[in-house]
């Protein structure tokens, strides 16, 4: 169908089945050749397990809330709520440990309650009002920003935060693995097997696939879709709250920023392995190109505007390799 | 899961208290009365037909049941009980399976996960146990038909495959009721086959099966009775005593039907309008020549997944050849994509209406403008559309084709099925292209619309166009073509014309390279 | 290769004041043989933890953290502080493990809002355009408020702008604002927590050829130098980001010196009123101010 | 189809065609109850011409890069590049015209032809690399992004922006007229005639409708597509210019945020008139929406945080009225 293969020769069935395996596991070539290249540039500062360790870390919040995403695109539709709700999450989250005393793990508990009750809210306004997920996901995003600066009239939640609430992004697990890491591992290990592994899963694939099939087999569309969100927003809520650990405070708008990233991440994801589809693994290969390309870039020590130029590049080159494989695969 | 779980053991025989009864239903969409008043009872172990012309109401009337869209009037009783199927999961419950006529397959899925589509599933602690299933889906399977592994994607299979899968899923629920709307329309004979004897296995062991098919001969095969919709009411109902193929279409149409019009054949030009030599995509199509002359319809007949569908898009570009060349009209012939294809004089009527065919939401009349867009517009520099002549259009193309819609406005999606085909075929009506290729034209179409089709592919025939027609269903062929190619495994395996052209010979021919091994 | 490294984490490398302390920073740290390594946040507090973290990955020499606040960077300076690597702020306030800052801006609202209110002679409507998720606009705020509350007869109304969008979300609060304020009723005057917003602003009070408001910034970016120059904003503070950079950088070496003998302090360097009356003065002295 | 028209009373076909009417206008009559309650509310301020003028004037390039971006999503992809493509235009316009002393109208012209190249990349990397739009124009954004810093080492270009340049924006036309609206009326005119009254405007609608059956019926897909992304590449470029006029600077990321109120305007206009399709006219209504709602909260006062409530809640409720409509005429 490309008309690259238009041109001259023809390809033989064997370069095609080639083609089409070189597809599947292009964005993670991509990924691995980005690494060597960066550790040729940088071989003190690039390749040590410190800095492999640091990117992850610093790379799992992303990780948390595009994981969550995958489930919203996955089931069709988006969720523009997240990086709001995120930072929401984190303003309450902190202001019920210092304003109101809480139990760290209880005012967790309670965020991450309500990250599901936001997912509640985006899934109800989609399937039951049956509005766009762009604008309600938008309009409830919209909504909780009000809701942050009501909260904290805009100024961040600072004085008094306690040092264990810190620990708790900042912390280290068995072996010295940030505890970032180890949430971030169990939330994408959980919702890989959700989707991959359990008839639950098969139902969100499918209403995703194909909602009308989905529909006419029996499969109550708007409960998965409603799923997806609820998900997503406590995905959001696990994000916000790592995030106002780290930052060591709550701050209005703090991971808005977070939306553009998870989309690509998930997006980039849709190339690794699949073809073209939305899963958990691919998300998590996704966020790791973009956090290896940030970090390389920095520390090899691009000047400002290539770095912008090179992330664009990665972005299109991972994904483009493999779209073009596959397209010539099947031409 | 074995034969005769799928299948409950208790028989019922026809004078059993109904399963279903529907009293008076009536369903608007918008303006449009799709069931003014319908009553039909379905007794358990039955086979029961339902017949109708396109529109009738028939799909409709089946979604009801199956929960997805609610009457507006009337009554339905489950078992006795008055019941609102509320949705389809309810139907479900109730022990109801569909094989609705638009197919439910999920793309980016295995063929067994799409069998298992809603279907509750076993599983260990939590865990879906795909092996487990995949033992007792692979007997079913292959007893339908099934040929492609099981967890192979969906994505490179046929329609017909596409429909054995649908067919497999409502097997693999035990259900007391299977309805099928038009499970043959993509089927070729042998599959067809091996459904009748699924159906009359299911009917044996006290399933209902509720057969909604255009195709009459079957109805009458394999009915024990047949309830006909017209215009949005039940008309008639039969039972298979007694019961003819005349009675029948009389009861379809509201009036008499001469069915035998055997196109009149204009004497054949020797003008070889495309020249097609050994073309090839493996393994699909494998060197397929033939010469379409003008004035010509050349028919294809095969069993499914024969390649006819592939040969059809490499001719129109839509596919690349690795292999083979073509002329049309005396010039190399090589197009790169559809849109060169349709400049040097192709058109196409793809298999797939809803997928490939139409754009559902628009309406009527922009579906029929698609192919004909420079004709439409008015103005020098700058091309405007002219709604006078897209209405005159649309106009003549609904009264030349009696499409039945509200009007050209109606949004197509909303059409009935066979209406839908009558709208990607109008669409080539206008543009007169010098080849025109038809996959199965008919599908899904009414018994009279059905021969007003034909009526026109052998007039556009005469008026010196070059038709290609593609078709599954062997009875078809024989009365609309001059000539017929018959495919298998790729190839072209035999040519019949004049006297040896007959259903027998198509399906005889059909099966040649199973039996030699090797294509020609 | 051996030079030691800056490592330069700024909240958005395109905004005019950031680019202006960034070549002071790399004046200074040519000076010293150091290397500068720049990377832009955009505005992501996130982004900014983990370039710091990078930094301290790399093993910098000194970090300087550009406006995110020390609130906003605990986990960067968590790893920068393992890593014995100072961290100086500029505009993100003295705290945490912090060695030095200057550029904290509070203070520079003071002049531009007294001239404000003796050209209002005491009494009209405000228009103020804050920013209260930054550390310095909050700081800046602040300053305005107890300013105003000596001038009961000022009415302010505050609107919060958003980054990015401040120069979008400047314009439709003016043109809101002006449509429930009429010219030739009272004195009028807008107030942007820095310039930006304000330059915003003044783009609907030109749309709508209105004169009789008088536009204050803060910064002294070359836009509002510019638009002071033709008569569009009254008055500016013009912060010398470049003498900050440059000092800042300079005063890395007694901080890297002292070692864990360094008291943490702030190091301001003063912010120079601008007006119409002194504009052409200011250019003639600081032209790199316009460039 | 809705679980609401399960419970209880059945509509009468009469009372769905109403309902299906309202579907339709339920936006446009939103748009009015909400300018008949802020002129309640703020009786001598809002509902004035001068307010309603400038509304629309400020309005202006919002709709022009929204107009833009409906093409690029009738044809059923995503362009997430506009906001940081037209940030560069106004970089590179006020460029062309300080450093390089280019007269204003050749400067438009270069930078207009620049923003159709923007989309003319666009456009190659998803139809010929087949890369998905979202990756594909969030990479292409991030490296302009780069680009906008290259070209002006992030500082905004001010000094000496000649004034003829700022009349581009601030002008009148007859009547008074603002510029800006001229120009906004002048495209969306455009736009709205290419796609609802031309034969390419039916190809257009076509592939974003079904792209398989519309390539079927002999359409060049994949021109067409180039042609969305390349006319929402133009529209950036004209608001870049008219921002960059109207700020009298081009400066890096002025113009980043009209992303998401772009997309605001064009997801809400498909809830206007039409079934959930995109549209010129509704994108027009969309963004009209957004401008009254911002502008009407402002006057009367509403503080900060219930300003984002209520955006957020017209968002929903405008197409959630409409939606609601539409699912109950047709259950
Ligand atoms: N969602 C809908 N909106 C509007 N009209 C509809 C809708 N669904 C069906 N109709 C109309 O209802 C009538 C009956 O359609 P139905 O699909 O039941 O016919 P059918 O008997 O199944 O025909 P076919 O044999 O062609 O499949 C048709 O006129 C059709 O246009
Ligand atoms: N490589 C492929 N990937 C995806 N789909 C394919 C591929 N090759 C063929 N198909 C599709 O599979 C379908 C069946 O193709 P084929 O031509 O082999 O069968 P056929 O003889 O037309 O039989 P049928 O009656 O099923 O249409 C067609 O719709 C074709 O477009
Ligand atoms: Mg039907
Ligand atoms: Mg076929």
């Amino acid at each position: 169908m490309s008309d690259i293969s238009v041109s001259g020769r023809r390809l033989t069935p064997q370069m095609k089945a080639g083609l089409g395996i070189f597809a599947r596991y292009a964005t993670i070539l991509g990924l691995f050749a980005m690494i060597l290249v960066f550790s040729l540039l940088s071989p003190k500062a690039f390749p040590t397990l410190g800095n492999f360790t640091n990117v992850l870390n610093q790379a799992s919040l992303a990780m948390i809330i595009a994981g969550g995403l995958t489930l919203a695109v996955i089931v069709g539709e988006l969720d523009l709520s997240i990086g709001f709700a995120a930072s929401l999450h984190g303003i309450i989250v902190t202001g019920l440990i210092v304003h109101d005393k809480l139990p760290i793990p209880v005012a967790v508990v309670i965020v991450v309650a309500l990250g599901a009750l936001i997912g509640l809210v985006n899934g109800f306004i989609v399937t039951k009002i049956k509005v766009n997920s762009v604008i309600a996901t938008l309009g409830v995003g919209t909504i909780l920003t009000g809701f942050a600066f009501a909260y904290s009239s805009g100024v961040p939640i600072v004085a008094g935060v306690p040092e264990a609430f810190l620990q708790l992004s900042l912390g280290r697990w068995l072996f010295g693995i940030p505890n970032n890491i180890v949430v971030m591992v169990v939330v994408l290990g959980a919702l890989w097997t959700l989707v991959e592994r359990t008839s639950l899963g098969q139902e969100i694939q499918a209403v995703g696939g194909n909602a009308a099939a989905a529909r006419l087999a029996g499969i109550d569309v708007d409960r998965i879709k409603i799923l997806g969100f609820v998900v997503s927003g406590m995905c959001a809520a696990l994000t916000g709250i790592l995030l106002a650990s780290r930052l060591g405070s709550g701050t209005a708008s703090a991971a808005d920023s977070y939306l553009l990233t998870a989309f690509a991440a998930v997006f980039l994801g849709s190339a690794t392995l699949r073809d073209g589809e939305f899963h958990v693994l691919g998300t998590f290969v996704g966020a790791l190109i973009i956090a290896f390309g940030f970090n390389g870039l920095n520390i090899f020590g691009a000047p400002t505007f290539s770095q912008y130029v090179f992330q664009g590049a990665i972005l299109i080159v991972a994904v483009g390799l493999s779209s073009l494989g596959r397209s010539l695969a099947e031409s | 899961m074995t034969d005769t779980t799928i299948i409950s053991p208790m028989t019922g025989t026809p004078t059993a208290s109904p399963f279903i009864v529907a009293r008076h239903i009536a369903k608007a969409f918008g303006g449009a009365q799709a069931l003014k008043d319908v009553s039909i009872d379905l007794l358990p172990g039955e086979v029961h037909g339902l017949v109708g012309a396109n529109g009738a109401g028939k799909s409709t009337m089946i979604r009801i049941l199956a929960g997805l869209n609610h009457p507006d009037a009337g009554s339905i009783e489950i078992d006795g009980q008055t019941t609102n199927v509320a949705n389809a999961q309810a139907a479900a419950a109730m022990g109801m399976s569909f094989i609705h006529q638009e197919l439910a397959f999920v793309p980016g899925m295995t063929v067994l996960q799409n069998i298992m589509l809603g279907v509750p599933k076993p599983s260990r602690l939590g865990l879906t146990d795909w092996s487990a299933i995949a033992r007792e889906v692979a007997p079913i399977a292959k007893r339908v038909g099934i040929t492609a592994p099981l967890n192979a994607s969906v994505k490179g299979l046929s329609t017909a495959e596409n429909w054995l899968i649908n067919i497999c899923r409502a097997l693999v629920r035990k259900s007391r009721l299977i309805v099928m709307d038009e499970p043959t329309a993509s089927l070729s004979a042998s599959e067809s086959e091996k459904l009748f004897t699924i159906i009359r296995d299911l009917s044996r062991s006290g399933v209902t099966v509720l057969y909604v098919s255009h195709r009459l001969d079957e109805i009458l095969d394999l009915c024990d009775r047949v309830s006909v919709f017209r215009d949005g009411r039940s008309v008639d109902e039969f039972s298979r005593a007694g019961l003819t193929r005349q009675k029948l279409v009389e009861s379809i149409v509201g009036k008499g039907l001469d069915e035998t019009v055997k196109p009149v054949r204009a004497e054949m030009s020797r003008e070889v309008v495309l020249d097609v030599a050994d073309i090839s995509r493996l393994p699909r199509v494998k060197s397929v020549s033939f010469a379409l002359h003008r004035g010509e319809v050349l028919g294809i007949g095969g069993l499914v997944g024969a390649g006819r569908t592939e040969l059809a898009r490499l001719i129109y570009g839509a596919d690349r050849p690795d292999g083979g060349s073509m002329t049309l009209s005396g010039k190399a012939f090589r197009p790169k994509s559809p849109s060169a294809a349709v400049k040097a004089g192709l058109g196409l009527v793809p298999e797939e209406r809803r997928a490939e065919g139409l754009v559902l939401s628009k309406s009527v009349l922009f579906n029929l403008g698609l192919a004909n867009l420079d004709s439409l517009v008015s103005g020098k520099f700058v091309p405007l559309l002219s709604r006078k002549r897209q209405a005159h259009m649309a106009t003549e193309t609904i009264k030349a084709l009696a499409i039945k819609t509200q009007g050209m406005d109606q949004p197509v999606g909303r059409l009935s099925g066979g209406n839908q085909q009558k709208v990607v075929i109008g669409r080539w009506l206008r543009r007169e292209p010098d080849v025109l290729i038809l996959d199965e034209p008919t599908r899904g179409v009414d018994i009279g619309a059905r021969g007003e089709i034909h009526k026109l592919i052998r007039q556009l025939a005469q008026s010196g166009m070059a038709v290609l027609v593609i078709s599954s269903e062997p009875d078809e062929l024989p009365d609309l073509c001059d000539r017929v190619l018959v495919m298998a495994e790729g190839s072209v395996v035999r040519e019949l014309s004049g006297d040896k052209l007959s259903r027998n010979a198509i399906v005889e021919a059909s099966y040649e390279v199973t039996k030699q091994g090797v294509p020609a | 290769q051996d030079k030691p490294l800056l490592g330069i984490v700024s909240i958005s490398a395109t905004e005019a004041n950031n680019v202006r302390y960034i070549q002071g920073a790399t004046k200074a740290a040519e000076e010293m043989g150091w290397q500068v390594n720049v990377v832009d946040a955009a505005g992501n507090a996130d982004q900014a933890n983990a370039a710091i973290q990078n930094f301290a990955q790399l093993g910098a020499g000194a970090i300087i953290d550009m406006v995110f606040p020390f609130s906003s960077i605990g986990a960067g300076l968590d790893a920068a502080g393992s890593a014995n690597i100072p961290v100086v702020t500029w505009g993100g306030g003295l705290g945490s493990t912090v060695a030095a800052t200057n550029g904290s801006g509070g203070p520079m609202a003071i002049p531009v809002v007294e001239t404000m209110v003796k050209q209002m002679d005491g009494k009209g409507s405000i228009l103020a355009l804050t920013y209260r998720t930054g550390e310095v606009c909050r700081n800046r705020e602040t300053q305005m408020d107890e300013i105003l509350a000596k001038y009961p007869d000022i009415t302010v109304t505050k609107n919060e702008v958003r980054i990015p969008g401040y120069f979008e979300d400047g314009a439709q609060y003016a043109n809101a604002w002006l449509a429930s304020h009429p010219a030739g009723n009272e004195n009028l005057a807008i107030w942007g927590c820095w310039d930006d917003p304000a330059i915003g602003a003044i783009g609907s009070l030109r749309a709508q050829d209105r004169s009789d408001v008088a536009v204050y910034g803060i910064n002294g970016n070359a836009q509002a130098l510019e638009n002071i120059k033709n008569g569009y904003m009254t008055a500016t503070a013009w912060q010398d980001s470049f003498t900050e950079g440059y000092n800042m950088v300079k005063m890395l070496e007694e901080i890297k010196a002292a070692g864990t003998g360094w008291t943490p302090k702030a190091a301001e360097v003063a912010a120079v009123l601008v007006t119409k009356d002194t504009v052409e003065a200011f250019i003639a002295e600081h032209p790199e101010a316009i460039q």
